[in-house]
């Protein structure tokens, strides 16, 4: 058992950090960013590209570096601190790892390297609109004639899907189950849009769009699909941790800092107590999210589909705790989008209900309580 | 004790709810009910049907337009304006500029003001923070200097609501820096079309434009703009912040919102979950509501209630509660906050998020929560 | 509408305030009077009755005053605020109000005029042992043979029970629905134990106890059986709030009192917040109190079944934040029973636990949301 | 990172389950995991079936009878203890005074008392808190004043956990008035069954007897029973406190307490309110018990991690948080809190009140959850 970075993991972090902090460490930087379509900086994901990261989790077979969760972990972490706008989330851990989990050996070769080398956009189209987080997208049907697969219907939220060069989605199948489908953007319709963030995603509209099946045509893979997206959740977050990180360190600096009735706020013991409580939801999320990017590693299912879930509602917590007192300790200024801490507790809103929202996972973890005596760790 | 409103008072109530639901145009109680934004004009206009039928200032004295309404009374159509979705009168005009000119204006302000300030043909901006004076009010810097008959105003204003459609700002100033921080304070009506004045808009975490900065560059005041006495100022401000009470809690329009929600998503009302949450959240509504009616029966003129405090607190905390709710039942449909009305979400869950964030201002704005709670912790309970 | 009382009511707060005042002002004298059994001063109970206290809420003809809900929660309110023991509750409100809403014209008379007079003490025996606030009463069954009837089954807890002079039972009846009984304490099995609290209850065994129907024999009487367990709740609810304004008022003095590192703890603003948070709780939980104790006089089973639940659902929350803090904030002294504060904390849990719990009220609110469409004071 | 145990620590907690589920007597662990109380002879009986194995006092010198653990190995050790309803060793002895003894004591302190303390030959009792010096300890006014080679010691100690059934007493006092505060303190070591000491109980809401007070009437103390120098007693006792850091959190038990409560109101469980709150906890519990193992891992040698505030507080608050659940289940049940064992309703039905009530204590005793706000704004945030 053990919670520390090796050295490896521990440079990996510095020179992501490095590279992130020269662009956002600046939160004009990120404004000035996110203000123009595609709401990321095209140049920073070519050297996320260059330093190996796009392809940090597929294998060097398919043009990737083949690293572990916890490195995958680490970059959403870096990602977080500082509100880099890249869709690192969406489109490499999520329909990336959909191709990876689910394409066939020339379709992962093909697309995983085209995305690694940052060549490519991805984008997952998993939701229709109301839709809530079911591997299930049953707003997009699959059609198939003669040898041709058509998707007609809406998917809603697609995050980066105004971009992507490619989108991924899955679909409602002839004889029953989920399917996923390679559609090239040029045969559907898109409106992009910003999220609350300033994320970008889109509506895209599939009207009898000429589709690809990804792996074999017609299977059924509603486990895989369920088994990326709790990947995608946990990686998520790790992504809302490095928001939470961010958020208590600021919150701490602004009350040793700001000035009222003429002594720093910290003077001002309810404000520091608030403070401690905070810290304490930040490392019980922190340790959540070690051990679930952990469970990983052990590869079952199961294991990792509980771990999604118990790692969402004490995130989805902790993101509401920290995210509001971080505003509400700030005081105004936290309120403007010219700072820092505001805008992360909404991006810590669109990670949460984009992935799943802690009552999704209270509901799923109420109705196991019965199935185990305890919830052990190890 | 007693229930039951009086007949006078459930006549007076009734046709309260008869004037707001048929003579405010539906299409304006519509945008508030369903929580999008109020143009402009939308708020003039509302304002102005109110006014025609005496119901724009009826806290005003009665010279002034004002209503011989008991607390109660106040109190009913306040409730009701927000039933119906009426917007309330614009605060700056209706609760802070106009009382303080009734109470401590001249005779020639008050005429010169008070009718347009009703009306809203002027349409008033709030200059009271600055960057380095929010909850510690009286450290504010923006000094006013006489020249002449003339004050000269130098400095920044910041959070400045609607500052966009102001054409008069009231504002604190320093008109003395020698003597003690309150002592020197005095308030100016500022013309905002003056040369020097700039307003400059602040964005939100919601995309919104609803505060401003306000900056004055050698801006040249008359005289007669100032009201009461020089170093008058924080008493004014005093009396302007205790006005706030009417209107502090807005259980009617969080009412409203917690209505609706379950009407928006009345699918996921299967969930016990959430029909526990509904019901957790309409009881505290039940609670302040009837706290709200027990300070208002123990309110005395003028002094505001120190109850009014625990008002705000829980206000805001339900408010707040509220749009979290509505945020978690929209889900993924949140993520289309800034999509346009062609998106296939609904729209009451593309305004969740906005409104979640912008929200937080609640217990930020007017007096944060740990004002609040120092208020009841001190006058109250005398810690 | 007025939230305000009336001369005579604030003369008979007053008069009540005093008389419990001379008696447990000092918590010792509590202590002491909880210490033996029957738990609670036969002197005052007879006081009580001289005052006319007892006799509140039954009619003139009966032997009563005829008084109304808001000067039986003004009694329960002065009853909380000291922890007074005597079972005003549990004899008067609750067994009492079951004679007076069933019992026939000479039932009545009888027994709540030799109640009213402080010469008997009633229980009420409605619930089964792992019973959860339900007007049926499984656990126990009433038999007819001949004219005769007879009760088998155990009542627990039955609050002054080993006390009472008479029990009003509950019990399900041969042909469904449930009704009540007059049984005599010489014809059960009664073992008398303490609550947490000192308050006193007792298992009764009844094994073909002779019983005499209260009212018409053998008529179902569940809806006036839930009547009056609401109207119980609510003045249960009145009881409470005595008990949360002690707790505040001595939970401000200790903070402006005790030192602590050289200055009284009201200098440590974490403190005075939260003391400001408890006062938050406290109005809310009045304002539910008096609003529920006037819905009474309004007469509508289903409105005062619904205020019953929601001054449950706000005075079970207030209670528990409030005891609880009361607790914290005094800190070790408040955990001894010396004191009065904890010992009050356990009171309210009894009150609680006894009348029904918050969770119970939220489930019945939760249940019902759909049915209108915002709640309305008035 | 990695979460499996290494094959060695995987063997050593499975040395240790068996252990403690074959050797320490069921009749304990039941008593144990019923939440029923301990006598003094099963705490005795149960300290000596680990003393006897060497699982005492792990945490002490070798020397002394303890172990060279890792400290996840401790840890497990804790949690295995836990898990199996071990009362876990006496805190004043093995975690308390035996260190401090080890660390600061006399070689003839050392072999006089450290293997009569191991086996809880010897049972002590913390003489610390006084009525005016709780958070605030440097102010204690008990005085021990030298007479010859002795100590005469005057004064009062309270909330003194099991006094009753105490043999000695370490305690604080003060031997020089004259200095400042803490430099005036000293560490003394007091045979209870010295004429002058008195042992008077303190009634709990609970109605259990826990604490006492402690008072000294001229209780006269050789000189030898001195720990450290003179003055030295304030660096003993942050000493001490420190070591409270093992076992902090009491994960383990409460975890056994939420499974158990799972079995005994099962049928509840149909109730989804129910059913989330418990998933709730146990989510709680999970990342506490991570936590934790977290703070084992970055754990060096004897200088307590300062996330160990975390786990008072948090471990504090979800003791509390099951007890509290366990009350809302057990319902009017719980109403028979002093019924005896022949009463129909369940046993932890009856005592989920005394356990609610006395459970209050968890975030009051032992550094209350205030000071540990206080360390980790100060010591963490460096607010």
């Amino acid at each position: 058992m053990d919670f520390t970075y090796d050295d490896e993991q521990q440079a990996l972090r510095e020179s992501v950090r490095g590279l992130l902090a020269t662009a956002y460490a600046d939160h004009d930087a990120r404004r000035r960013t996110v203000a123009d379509d595609p709401g990321f900086d095209e140049k920073m994901w070519s050297r996320l590209a260059e330093m190996g990261i796009l392809g940090l989790p597929f294998s060097e077979a398919d043009g990737g570096v083949g690293a572990g969760p916890v490195e995958i972990g680490i970059v959403c972490q870096e990602i977080g601190r500082v509100l880099a706008p890249e869709p690192y989330l969406a489109s490499v851990v999520h329909a990336g790892g959909l191709v990876a989990a689910c394409g066939t050996p020339e379709q992962k070769a093909d697309m995983l390297g085209r995305l690694s080398a940052g060549e490519i956009v991805l984008a997952a189209a998993d939701t229709s609109p109301g839709g809530r987080w079911s591997s299930a997208n049953d707003g997009v049907r699959a059609s198939l004639d003669g040898d041709a697969w058509t998707l007609t219907g809406v998917a809603d939220p697609v995050v980066a899907g105004a971009r992507a060069d490619l989108l991924v989605a899955t679909a409602a199948l002839p004889d029953g189950g989920t399917g996923l489908f390679l559609v090239s953007p040029d045969d559907v319709q898109r409106t992009g849009y910003a999220t609350a963030d300033l994320t970008r995603a889109a509506t895209v509209t599939f009207d009898g769009s000429a589709a690809t099946p990804l792996g074999t045509p017609g299977r059924d893979l509603s486990a895989s699909i369920a088994i990326i997206s709790d990947l995608t959740r946990i990686m998520g977050a790790n992504q809302a941790l490095g928001v939470m990180q961010a958020q208590v360190r600021a919150t701490t600096a602004y009350l040793t800092s700001r000035k009222q009735f003429g002594v720093t706020l910290n003077t001002f013991q309810a404000l520091t107590f608030r403070a401690a409580d905070m810290y304490v939801s930040l490392e019980m999320a922190q340790s959540m999210v070690d051990w679930a990017t952990m469970t990983i590693a052990g590869g079952d299912p199961a294991v990792v589909a509980d771990a999604a879930d118990r790692v969402g509602l004490t995130v989805g917590r902790s993101g509401r705790h920290i995210g509001q007192e971080a505003i509400q300790l700030h005081g105004g200024i936290a309120m403007t989008a010219e700072y820092a801490v505001g805008v992360g507790t909404a991006h810590l809103e669109v990670l949460e209900q984009w992935l799943g929202n802690r009552s999704h996972h209270l509901s799923r973890l109420a109705a196991r309580v019965g199935e185990h005596e305890t919830v052990d760790a190890v | 004790m007693q229930l039951e409103l009086s007949p006078t008072d459930a006549d007076f109530r009734m046709r309260m709810r008869e004037f707001f639901t048929s003579q405010v145009p539906q299409e304006i109680r519509d945008t508030v009910l369903e929580g999008r934004h109020l143009t402009h004009d939308q708020i003039v206009e509302s304002q102005r049907v109110l006014n025609a039928e005496g119901l724009a200032v009826p806290h005003w004295p009665t010279e002034w337009g004002g209503q011989d309404w008991t607390e109660l009374q106040r109190h009913l159509w306040h409730e009701e304006m927000q039933r119906a979705g009426v917007p309330l009168p614009l605060a700056f005009n209706a609760s802070m500029i106009g009382p303080v000119l009734a109470q401590f204006g001249s005779q020639e302000q008050k005429k010169r003001f008070l009718p347009a300030t009703a009306n809203l043909d002027i349409w008033w901006s709030q200059g009271f923070s600055e960057p380095d004076a929010g909850s510690d009010l009286a450290s504010l810097r923006t000094s006013a200097v006489r020249d002449g008959d003339d004050w000269v105003v130098n400095g920044q204003k910041t959070w400045t609501t609607l500052g966009q459609y102001g054409d008069w700002i009231f504002t604190l100033v320093r008109t003395d820096p020698e003597v003690k921080k309150q002592a020197g304070i005095s308030m100016l009506l500022i013309d905002m079309t003056s040369p020097g004045v700039e307003v400059r808009p602040i964005e939100l975490i919601d995309g919104g434009h609803e505060v401003n900065e306000v900056w004055f560059s050698d801006v040249r005041v008359p005289g007669d703009l100032l009201v009461g006495e020089p170093g008058q100022g924080w008493t004014i401000a005093k009396f302007l912040l205790g006005n706030e009470r009417v209107g502090v809690a807005p259980v009617g329009a969080t009412k409203r919102a917690l209505a609706r929600l379950k009407v928006e998503a009345a699918d996921q009302l299967d969930d016990p979950l959430v029909r526990a949450r509904v019901a957790e959240l309409e009881n505290d509504l039940l609670a302040l509501e009837l706290t709200a009616l027990r300070v208002v029966a123990h309110s005395s003129d003028g002094a505001p209630h120190p109850a009014s405090s625990i008002l705000k607190l829980r206000g805001s905390e339900l408010q707040q509660a509220v749009s979290e709710l509505a945020l978690d039942l929209a889900g993924p449909a949140s993520l289309a906050a800034r999509a346009d009305d062609d998106s296939p979400q609904a729209g009451w869950a593309r305004r969740a998020a906005p409104t979640y964030l912008n929200l937080r201002k609640a217990s930020i704005y007017g007096g944060s929560n740990e004002v609040q709670r120092q208020i009841i912790s001190r006058t109250i309970l005398g810690l």
